[in-house]
């Protein structure tokens, strides 16, 4: 049962974090470069860290990059640890950690349905939520969705309005 | 034509035939056909001369002279009758469904001199011909079951022959007994040479006597066999075996019962409510069949052992109600033996076209025949109505008599065993009806033709045969009532269409008539009502989601899952698994005593025969 | 031969009609046990003459052959149960009969319901078959002992060793079996406790999913008469069947009403637990009231 | 032998009869569908005017679409509306049905449910509470018994145009009949 301050001590002689901080009591948000993430993750698991609780995106469009935020529990620290890691919008390219943890297949399949991030390792990347998309992933910024909603339907015609 | 030519002809033209075949290639289902017909023929007019003269056939071997006795009994017609009639049907069956099977020719060949061999055991006048023409039926109806494609045909005839071997062993035992105390075999001297001996030799004696027949008739502990022989025996052949073979066993029972006046032998043996023991456990017996039949045809996956394990559970019935030993009881039991006959056959000829287009036993691999398969489908329903004894058929009266002579006795046990029976018929007769023919067809089936006429002609003439005993039961009552009079039971009342029970007089044809009206009514009131319109099979309330895949849209396997759920526990303690235990000690047993002695040294063996030497000398032999 | 068929075309429709009366009342009491209003009590006439206007879709010939022979075999159940005094046919050896009658029903309309196509239909049936075999042994094991005790096994036979006086109803002296029916008769009608074929929520209503326009007015005036055919025979074996037709039907409304009430009030077994329900005290109570008879 | 006034007779006859019986299959889409209990139970008591669930397309007269229909839902809504059997009726419940309410700039929710399917009633309301539902299903009586609630009729007629918006919006859509 280990406080936050002592984790913090403890990730921060294992593994080489780019950042961390304690947002408020039993929440943690620690930063990794894209390499480093993966074998993070790997560590946190044996850390008894078993519970990924989701994979979300964060769109930072201005510096062009994209965040990935994966949130894991511990049952003993009742500590939940947000991981976090930025890459590059152009490519949109991350690893799959679909071997350490199954369901983040389904996590991927998500953000790629709506950001457009491919997950190299992860197979099947069709659609899970939405159904025959054909245009930009809807959730990226530079997505117009007024401009989709008129393309696609049409508003009702309330009487005296053209 | 004296009677020995009832047995003589099939298995002589059967073996001519058989050599011709080679060079001529004519087709032996035809010619089987032809001859069971000429028979059937001739056994129809012997009708009711049942004065017909013993014939005795001798001949001599080792200057010791041999004799065949034959006679005509009403209740060796009734066998008569049946066999060459199911055989006639199931070789024009055959005719067209074994164009692509390997062993053509040597199955006509073996089921010509089964039929043979059964007429004789029929006709036989005396134990000694009854014993020879049962070994000729054992073992041609091993070649038969061992001919089945599949490599398990081997296994299931082993046990069969097994079994069987033991039941003859036992027959011939009990009979040289008798034969070197009276040297003679007929059954009137054997009867009261019985009844003159002490008790429990008398028992011992008729129960090695019976055990063959039990064994036979597939009865609750010697079971085993059945399974196994009736699902990988080949698929023209298990009509056969279970409407017709497992009934000769019932023949042999009926004979210590009642032909052999058994019954006041065992009458000063100790009698529980007022039946002897032996035939008390006989109905027990017959009572653990039809719930252990039921339980397991419920769970079976292939479709022709759920139809094994169900004739299973029918012979119960037939036994139990021999068993119990009043009028009403043995009327019953001869009913629904016939009745049974007769609409076992049909299911499994049914099975058997289904099986010639699918090619597949398999439940859950099969659906949605009913539209490229009517008439077979057809033939299955009116069969499986019959089998779960629903009125206007001939199933519901036989097991109505059944009925009413168990409880006129007061037997609640046997009765609520019977009725399980009855109504787990409904659940094990309903679920190849809805696994097999409706539901959803199966991509790959979707070229199945009906099968040819050939094939259909049985089953129209079976179904013919079930409505008609089911409407006019009388005509099947005044040939019971010819028997029951010969073995001096009180015989039933009956009329044309009516028989009477022990608490009320059954009257099938107002039924019938009733039965129709009611139908009428709801079919006007369907008629008057708005037109519907026809939609596909896949085109059903799957909560909105679109459904292609047939496939996976058929319920079929496991039907009756939750039932299942309840007996998991004890089914799989099966009485084969005792039985392979009992055999595997003996062996471990057998093994034990030879390691003691064949050790291979010398001293040993010098050691045994001193020690012998001692012992003779001991006991005073030698000096 | 007119006047039986006219009596017949009598006793078929007002079964029907008295039916659907009695499942009025059954909506009606299971409202008012909910604390509302609930429907009017006529309102099972107007659902079915409703369901006879609509369009419907078939599914097959096996589908419309199910439901004519499912509603035909309960009709012609119906001639065997004595309704007060009318009584169509009084061939004795009819109580044996009357249970394989009702078998026809459950077998027609299993077949029009496998033969649509569902896997939930077929589900559904093959809880019924399941469920059915829980509940007729208790059922018969009574019937029996009934048989045996007034040895007569026509119905009418039963009635009339019941008629003098209320002392020597079957009600009275065999009181197990009587309450062993009782609970089976909750079984047959398929009543709450045991509603597992057609439960709503788990398969759709089970066999009747593909059940619209006139099928399911069938299913409903099939259902209507089984309920007039099962309390008939309840107070016949064992309330002593009035002669005149008030106190008969005032003593099917007394059974029907309780049967409801019990099933307002019990949420729904599983199929098997079901089954174990009857084979463990219905089944031995049954057995044991068979034994006091026999000896 | 039946005139015009004669059919239209006993029309009104089976429309009487109708509205005394509706069986309503509720599609819960959106927030609707916790509306429909409490209307079902004690308090409200729907089923006084005679109509009651129903577990499939099949056996309903009436469908509710009780909320916002995202596009994969509405494909799910047309087939269920086929294997209904005419006469039947479609009920809207709350603005999300009626012009796209709160999710008006949703790029998967559609905004006017009766270009897709002919809505015989809409129930205004960011969900209508049970007495607005009650007061709409009395409204539809009155549409019956005028004869007015004839949207499955409009439906076969312009099959084509709904056909054409459905599939503007779905892309294809696999018919059965």
């Amino acid at each position: 049962m280990r406080s936050e301050n002592e984790l913090i001590k403890l990730l921060n002689r294992d593994l080489n974090l780019l950042s961390f901080k304690k947002l408020r009591k039993q929440n943690i948000s620690i930063r990794f470069e894209n390499e480093e993430l993966v074998s993070g993750l790997n560590y946190l698991k044996s850390q008894n860290y078993i519970h990924l609780a989701t994979i979300s995106c964060v769109d930072w469009i201005e510096d062009n990059q994209f965040e990935l935020i994966y949130q894991l529990f511990s049952y003993e620290d009742k500590i939940s640890l947000s991981v976090k890691t930025r890459i590059n919008r152009k490519t949109s390219k991350f690893v799959t950690i679909k071997n350490l943890w199954g369901v983040a297949k389904y996590y991927e399949r998500d953000i790629h349905d709506f950001f457009g991030i491919k997950f190299t390792g992860n197979d099947n990347m069709d659609e899970l939520i939405l159904e025959n998309w054909n245009e930009i992933p809807p959730m990226r910024k530079d997505f117009k969705t007024r401009q989709y909603v008129d393309k696609k339907y049409d508003w009702r015609q309330y009487h005296g309005q053209e | 034509m004296s009677l020995f030519y009832y047995t003589f002809i099939p298995i002589v033209i059967a073996f001519i035939a058989y050599f011709l075949n080679k060079k001529i290639k004519l087709s032996l289902a035809i010619l089987n056909s032809v001859v069971f017909a000429y028979l059937f023929y001739q056994i129809s007019r012997l009708y009711n001369q049942w004065n017909i003269p013993h014939e005795t056939i001798s001949y001599y071997m080792f200057d010791r002279e041999i004799q065949l006795i034959f006679q005509l009994t009403p209740l060796s017609w009734l066998f008569i009758f049946m066999t060459t009639g199911a055989g006639l049907l199931i070789a024009i069956f055959t005719i067209k469904s074994q164009q692509e099977y390997v062993l053509r020719s040597s199955f006509h060949l073996n089921f010509a001199i089964l039929i043979g061999s059964i007429l004789g055991v029929v006709l036989a006048g005396d134990f000694l011909t009854l014993f020879i023409f049962w070994e000729i039926m054992t073992w041609s109806s091993f070649f038969l079951i061992s001919s089945g494609e599949k490599k398990a045909a081997q296994k299931a005839s082993y046990r069969y022959i097994i079994l069987s071997t033991i039941g003859a062993y036992l027959m011939v035992t009990a009979l040289f007994i008798i034969y070197n105390q009276i040297h003679t075999f007929g059954y009137n001297q054997v009867a009261a040479h019985l009844s003159g001996l002490p008790i429990t030799e008398s028992i011992i004696l008729i129960i090695m006597l019976a055990i063959p027949f039990i064994i036979k008739a597939g009865v609750f502990p010697f079971h085993v066999w059945v399974n196994g022989a009736h699902s990988n025996a080949p698929k023209e052949f298990s009509p056969f075996l279970s409407g017709l073979m497992l009934k000769v066993g019932i023949y042999g029972v009926i004979l210590l019962l009642y032909f052999v006046p058994l019954y006041n032998i065992l009458k000063e043996s100790v009698n529980y409510r007022g039946l002897p023991i032996f035939n008390y456990i006989l109905a027990i017996f017959g009572c653990i069949t039809v719930i252990t039949g039921t339980i397991l045809a419920i769970r079976q996956e292939d479709v022709k052992r759920l139809v094994a394990f169900s004739s299973i559970s029918q012979m119960g019935y037939i036994i139990m109600a021999l068993a119990i030993s009043t009028p009403l009881g043995f009327t019953g039991g001869l009913l629904h033996l016939m009745n049974h006959m007769i609409f076992k056959t049909t299911i499994f000829l049914s099975i058997a076209a289904v099986i010639y287009r699918t090619k597949t036993t398999k439940m859950s691999e099969m659906g949605g025949l009913i539209f490229k398969m009517p008439v077979t489908f057809t033939a299955y329903l009116i069969a499986i109505i019959a089998l779960a004894g629903i009125p206007p058929t001939n199933g519901f009266i036989s097991k109505w008599v059944i009925y009413q002579a168990l409880i006129d006795k007061g037997y609640i046990f046997l009765s609520v065993a019977a009725f399980f029976g009855s109504i787990g018929s409904f659940m094990y007769v309903f679920k190849p009806l809805s696994t097999i023919f409706l539901g959803q067809l199966k991509p790959e089936h979707e070229n199945i033709k009906e099968v040819p006429f050939l094939m259909q002609l049985p089953m129209f003439v079976l179904m013919a045969l079930i409505l008609l005993f089911g409407i006019l039961p009388g005509l099947q009552m005044n040939l019971i009532n010819q028997i029951s009079q010969l073995l001096n039971i009180q015989p039933v009342g009956f009329t044309l269409y009516s028989i009477t029970g022990a608490f009320g007089k059954w009257n099938s044809l107002v039924i019938f008539s009733l039965f129709v009206g009611g139908f009428l009514l709801a079919f006007i009131i369907f008629i008057s009502a708005k037109k519907s319109k026809q939609v596909g099979l896949m085109d059903t309330y799957t909560s909105g989601e679109y459904m292609d895949d047939p496939e996976a849209y058929h319920y079929a396997y496991q039907y009756f899952r939750p039932f299942d759920r309840v007996f998991d526990s004890f089914a799989a303690r099966s009485l084969t698994v005792i039985y392979d235990t009992f055999a595997q000690n003996i062996v471990k047993l057998g093994n034990l005593f030879r390691k003691s002695i064949v050790t291979g040294n010398g001293q040993t063996y010098a050691f045994y025969m001193v020690l012998f030497i001692v012992i003779l000398a001991f006991a005073g032999w030698i000096i | 031969m007119i006047l039986n068929i006219f009596g017949f075309l009598l006793m078929a429709f007002s079964a029907m009609a008295l039916g659907l009366l009695f499942i009025g009342i059954a909506r009606k009491v299971v409202a008012r046990v909910q604390k509302r209003i609930g429907p009017p009590f006529y309102q099972a006439y107007l659902d079915v003459f409703k369901l006879f206007t609509k369009n419907s879709i078939t599914h097959g010939f096996i589908f419309d052959f199910g439901a004519i022979m499912a509603f035909g075999g309960m009709i012609t159940t119906l001639f065997f149960v004595p309704v007060g005094p009318f009584v169509l046919y009084g061939m004795n050896g009819t109580l044996l009969l009357v249970i394989y009658l009702m078998a026809v029903a459950y077998l027609g309309m299993a077949m029009a319901t496998v033969g649509s196509g569902n896997p939930l239909a077929s589900v559904g049936i093959s809880r019924a078959l399941t469920q059915m075999l829980g509940y007729e042994l208790p059922f018969i094991v009574v019937l029996l002992t009934l048989i045996y005790s007034s040895n007569t096994s026509s119905i009418i036979g039963i009635v009339q060793t019941q008629q003098s006086g209320f002392m020597n109803w079957n009600l009275i002296n065999i009181p197990i079996g009587t309450a062993i029916a009782f609970v089976t008769l909750l079984g047959l009608m398929g009543k709450k406790p045991f509603d597992a074929p057609i439960a709503p929520s788990e398969i759709a209503s089970g066999p009747v999913v593909e059940h619209g326009g006139k099928y399911l007015a069938f299913i409903m005036l099939q259902h209507a008469v089984s309920v007039v055919v099962k309390t008939a025979l309840f107070v016949d074996l064992f309330l002593g069947g009035g002669n005149n037709i008030f106190i008969f039907i005032v003593k099917m409304l007394i059974v029907w009403l309780l049967v409801t009430l019990i099933g307002s009030i019990f949420p729904r077994f599983k199929v098997e637990e079901g089954v174990l329900f009857y084979w463990r005290w219905p089944l031995i109570a049954a057995l044991l009231q068979a034994v006091i008879i026999i000896f | 032998m039946n005139n015009k006034y004669e059919s239209n007779k006993w029309q009104e006859v089976i429309n009487w009869v109708q509205t005394r019986s509706l069986f309503m299959l509720h599609y819960c889409t959106g927030c609707g569908a916790i509306e429909l209990p409490p209307t079902m139970t004690s308090r409200y008591d729907m089923s006084r005017f005679g109509i009651g669930p129903a577990a499939t397309p099949r056996q309903a007269d009436i469908l509710l679409i009780t909320g916002y229909l995202s596009t994969k839902t509405l494909r799910r809504v047309i087939y269920t509306y086929e294997q209904m059997q005419n006469p039947k009726f479609v009920m809207g419940f709350g603005s999300c049905t009626i012009n796209g309410g709160m999710y008006w700039d949703s790029y998967n929710t559609i905004k006017q449910l009766d270009k897709y399917i002919p809505v015989d009633l809409y129930i205004a309301g960011c969900m209508p509470r049970p007495e607005a539902i009650l007061e709409g299903f009395l409204k539809l009586k009155e549409k019956i018994e005028t004869g007015s609630a004839d949207g499955y009729k409009k439906y076969n007629k312009e099959y084509e145009k709904y056909k054409k918006n459905q599939e503007k919006v779905l892309g294809e859509v696999k018919r059965r009949q």
